[in-house]
């Protein structure tokens, strides 16, 4: 098992015949995620390399049977994009457009949410996920995770590529690697993450990776200590950020008293959450934990 | 992007909310003119986007044209900084408006709040103070409500605004009509933040926005007009404007270790691994995804440009960013700029022993090679001369 | 309130959906010089509420103003019946509009779904002919999709109807553009239905909303200025316009029982039970809701002067409706008009006991009491000079 | 026990201080149900007969614990007044005004719905509902009914009067009454209140009445079919009545193949639903399945 996409996984991309679609989506194929379809309207009966497209998500659903469909429209049709493919019933839509305004997904987001339990958004403005050895939906390097025990959720990009990596050099491999992305109001949050990691039977860790800003982390750590048996390794970047400079993400700003990173790190360890001071200290923590 | 004052209020004004007449100056001579056109007593206040401009000079009544003038002229060029002191940005225009008799001040604000996926009002019936003080001394004058984004503003919102908070009778009138309008510009400017602080109750119940923080979403320029006019005005040092133009995400910083990597997790959590090795970073430079050869390039002309900067830690973790054209920006740019700092490179991920061979075949002075990141901000840091 | 053709495009006008050039008239010269102001070949169509005006001869296409005019004076004066031939509508006014070269003829729809409480969106690549017979012949022509009333029409819920209905390439992009404006007319104007039969591809690509059958949400009137102005021209057979003046919703019908109730349902079901004693009513008049003895009074003033009526059945269960000033109304009629059919009237409810009493107190030789429900109908049509 | 409202009920009258809203809201009270506050924007502080007003539903239930509002405000402010009553996170919402624009609704409905499944909106354009011997509100004249074992649950107003009345008369009491309304899209539907019959130990068995025009009755006897242990007796007004007509509601519209009252009444009878000829015979019917 694993969370959210395994081998079961039959993805659409939508924006398959775009440049980056097309890069990332064979990618994904390649790694061995099973890409039944594109969707480009006004380009339906062509293909990508064998890859049917089709134009609408409902066609690709009805008659290629996917499952999960992966974003890659450009900024200003990302939500109708995403509201296709919820609306054509895709289990799991993860978008990996950045730069979709926040009025837009201050509607997407809760109308998802709020519809029908069943479907999971990833993103946007997030790198993916991947199940090592499954499926990989999105532009999270496969080359450096293996299959394991440890799931992660972050906020960020590279960085969780390079917590991958440090668990990965330490001989400890992933059960599915979520990148939520950070934008102001992700589809999915930590919580969600988290809650779907405690019921699979395979994850046997969790390490969780945010940053300054906001208080999905705050909100996180009281989750963890309601509703977690399995334990957990944070992660906090932006700890010496000086406070009101923009980082790059939206969701990366210090806003009032709360969202600095020393609040952050407390609230994990209020909860007996061990937190790494850097990537590598996490892949410590973990393997501490596993030995254990 | 944060609005200056006149420039909120002047896209509110497209949303009738009522805002004092004025005029935008740039020199003594405007601001008497506008102040003489106005007529009456005028109030000259800075256009500068730091708060607290009025405990530091920034906001003067005056009285006829040449007193306007006058104000004009020792606010205008005058340094503001932020609330806490630092920054500082130089006034280059001041508003001037028509003054009026203000019988009570509130305070308003519409913003989005992330932990409940909701729009989030706030009226006060303190205004023209910070609200984080009023929220210490007299929490029963804030009111908030929570708005679906889906369902939007309805009536009894405002009406739960106005008598939550305690606004006064004479008030309600005007503030129950003025809280839609400022919905409508919040949601259809996609702006993150409106802000009116102070919100004035004047002569004949009218209701009036006395100042305005507006802060864009600059995801929406694309389908905004306006966008592009408001933003000619605002300036950035030049170091940051030359990197965003070149597509970085550039900040200055205080230190001298230049750093740059790709994604802004990364670069924040190499920022803290320097820190923790004893160094100070000189900025934050994120090269974000899929960066090229060039744009690697022109990072490090960016940061080497900087006479603070005494080492460079360039952290790449490859993904749709390739290290083998991570390795030849690095190459490019030790080719054609003169750096006299050394650069300690760290690469992993997509191709990097492919861009780390390229570096090794291609030796440089000041080009030094590091195996993790940890390693790399340690070296980095020694080599600034610092170091724990 | 079902609106002409003419008035519908006026208001889908104000929406940037495209509709031919064309003027109203009422006269055939009007209508000429319509044709010629237009200049080239003109159609002219019966602005009538009722379908199937084409097979009619409401429909008549015009090479000159001569021939222009001579189609009006064909078509106006005209009676258009209903698809079942029933009912009867005299045509007062054509709308002339310029001929295009059509190319495909497709349909379009947008309703209120109540089953799912959302909007539905209809799209078919078969137009101009009836949409329940295209769903016969030849479904998989017809999409449709659900459009949740909360997020409105997204750009996909177009393309899902485009591609989904199967619409010609050349059609694809005026049709996705036309359907999110029809959709902003059918909310904006507070429409229960927006039907466009046929929606036309025509030359250069464009796509044309040829007809358009718009009704309006009578419940919206007080937000729309231009409700007054459209209803105007409506006209409605003058029993039902006098008793739509005095407030009661009267619908006339074929029978000689005439019917008074209080509540659609009950009256619905005193119509049923008429029925079934054998008789047929002759109207349906709800009083509604806390009637007075004024409206009882009209009421059976308008039933009273239809010659067809052989007998009246006043059937009153009182809730906010006292049963004592219905009494009042009655006996007020009964003084007041000549009144020669008998009247059966049955009361329950709030103050039934003393409504009973008041009428036992001012015998009336046309005045029958009943105790209940049931008994009432058969009297009245016992009464009539029919029954089982 | 009871439907929706009973001895527990903390009513709120949302214009209270109309002409309308005091006469029903006072009759209410007389009748037993426990009315504690008024709303009246502006006249908070007032009272209307001993009832405190207040500015907003919100204080309503903060300061009088109002658990149950009854809308009688003007069509034009009244969707805005089940919103507020709904984000005061009133229970039971009973909307009197007739007149509502369907665009209104249109957005109401599905809102209220599908945010807080706790919260019940019955109307508009209803007579309310009535717990005999509990609590009554809305404008269904008390005197009629009697406490018993039978649920009605009707689109019509009066001629729910008429039937609880042929019951009352054979001395056969009601547990609750409830007015779902007849427009387009109600806040309740047929669905909604079996659902609720049939989970009350009081209601043994329960009264239908629908009308013609809509689906809302076929609907509801594939519900009964599926969900109902309890027996269910239907009664349909508009038999006879012309097709295309209105018949003064909005929901009285016979509309396309379906709403007519013929196939309305197949519908029940398919599922084993007796169906009533006429008001007197549906009395009739619960009288005998009582007996038996």
């Amino acid at each position: 098992m694993a969370i959210l996409i395994d081998d079961e996984t039959r993805l659409v991309v939508q924006g398959l015949t775009g440049r980056e679609g097309s890069f990332h989506g064979l990618r994904n194929r390649a790694y061995g995620t099973n890409l039944v379809a594109g969707v480009t309207p006004g380009k339906g009966g062509t293909d990508v390399e064998g890859v049917p497209i089709f134009d609408t998500v409902e066609q690709a659903v009805r008659e290629a049977g996917a499952n999960a469909s992966m974003v890659f429209v450009p900024a200003r049709f990302a939500a109708d994009a995403i509201l296709e493919s919820y609306d054509a019933r895709i289990a799991v839509i993860v978008a990996i457009t950045e730069g979709i305004p926040a009025m837009d997904m201050a509607r997407v987001v809760p109308y998802v949410r709020s519809h029908n339990g069943d479907a999971a958004l990833i993103g946007p403005n997030c790198p993916g996920l991947i199940s090592p050895g499954k499926a990989n939906v999105g532009i999270i390097p496969g080359e450096i995770c293996e299959p394991g025990p440890v799931g992660i959720v972050s906020r960020s990009g590279t960085l969780t590529y390079q917590i991958v990596h440090e668990l990965t050099q330490l001989g400890i491999g992933q059960s599915t690697c979520v990148g939520i992305g950070g934008d102001p109001i992700p589809g999915s949050d930590f919580i969600d993450v988290l809650g779907r990691f405690e019921k699979d039977p395979e994850t046997e860790v969790v390490v969780l990776v945010g940053e300054i800003g906001g208080d999905a982390e705050e909100r996180a750590a009281l989750f963890i200590q309601d509703h977690m048996s399995k334990p957990v390794v944070a992660y906090i970047a932006g700890l010496t950020a000086p406070p009101g400079k923009r980082m790059g993400h939206a969701g990366a700003i210090i806003s009032g008293s709360k969202g600095t990173g020393q609040a952050k790190v407390a609230a994990f360890e209020a909860v007996g959450v061990k937190v790494g001071r850097n990537p590598t200290e996490v892949g410590a923590l973990v393997k501490d934990l596993r030995g254990a | 992007m944060d609005l200056f004052e006149y420039q909120g209020k002047g896209l509110l004004r497209k949303f009738d909310v009522p805002v004092p007449e004025g005029r935008v100056a740039s020199t003594s001579e405007e601001a008497a003119e506008a102040a003489r056109s106005l007529g009456g007593k005028v109030v000259v206040k800075a256009q500068v986007s730091v708060g607290g401009r009025g405990k530091q000079g920034g906001v003067k009544l005056a009285s006829s044209p040449e007193e306007a003038g006058q104000a004009a002229s020792q606010i205008l060029g005058k340094t503001f900084t932020d609330q806490e002191g630092r920054g500082g940005t130089v006034c280059k225009r001041v508003l001037v408006e028509r003054a009026g008799d203000i019988k009570s001040e509130y305070y308003c604000a519409f913003l989005l709040d992330r932990s409940i996926r909701q729009f989030t009002a706030i009226l006060s019936a303190e205004g023209g103070v910070e609200i984080e003080k009023v929220a210490e001394t007299d929490p029963d004058a804030i009111a908030r409500v929570h708005i679906d984004p889906l369902l939007g503003m309805s009536d009894f919102h405002a009406r739960e605004l106005v008598f939550g908070a305690g606004i006064e009778p004479e008030a309600r009138k005007g503030t129950i009509e003025i809280l839609p309008k400022l919905f409508r510009a919040f949601v259809e400017l996609d702006a993150s933040q409106v802000e009116i602080n102070p919100l004035v109750l004047m002569g004949e119940d009218r209701v009036v926005a006395l100042d305005a923080k507006v802060i864009l979403d600059d995801s929406a320029e694309y389908r905004h007009s306006f966008f592009g006019e408001l933003k000619a005005v605002h300036e950035v040092p030049e170091q940051e404007r030359i990197a965003k133009e070149k597509g970085l995400n550039f900040i200055k910083l205080d230190g001298y270790v230049g750093i740059i990597g790709n994604g802004a997790g990364l670069v924040m959590s190499t920022l803290d691994v320097v820190k923790a090795a004893g160094g100070e970073a000189a900025n934050f430079l994120d090269v974000g995804g899929g960066a090229g050869a060039e744009l690697l390039s022109s990072a490090l002309e960016v940061i080497t440009s900087d006479d603070n900067v005494r080492s460079v830690l360039i952290n790449i973790f490859g993904g749709i960013t390739r290290c083998d054209l991570v390795a030849e920006g690095i190459i490019d740019a030790l080719g054609r700029l003169e750096v006299r700092v050394p650069i300690v490179v760290r690469l992993d991920g997509t191709n990097a022993e492919q861009g780390r061979k390229m570096l090794a075949d291609a030796p440089h002075p000041m080009l030094v090679a590091a195996d993790t990141m940890l390693g790399a901000a340690q070296k980095a840091v020694e080599l600034a001369g610092e170091g724990s």
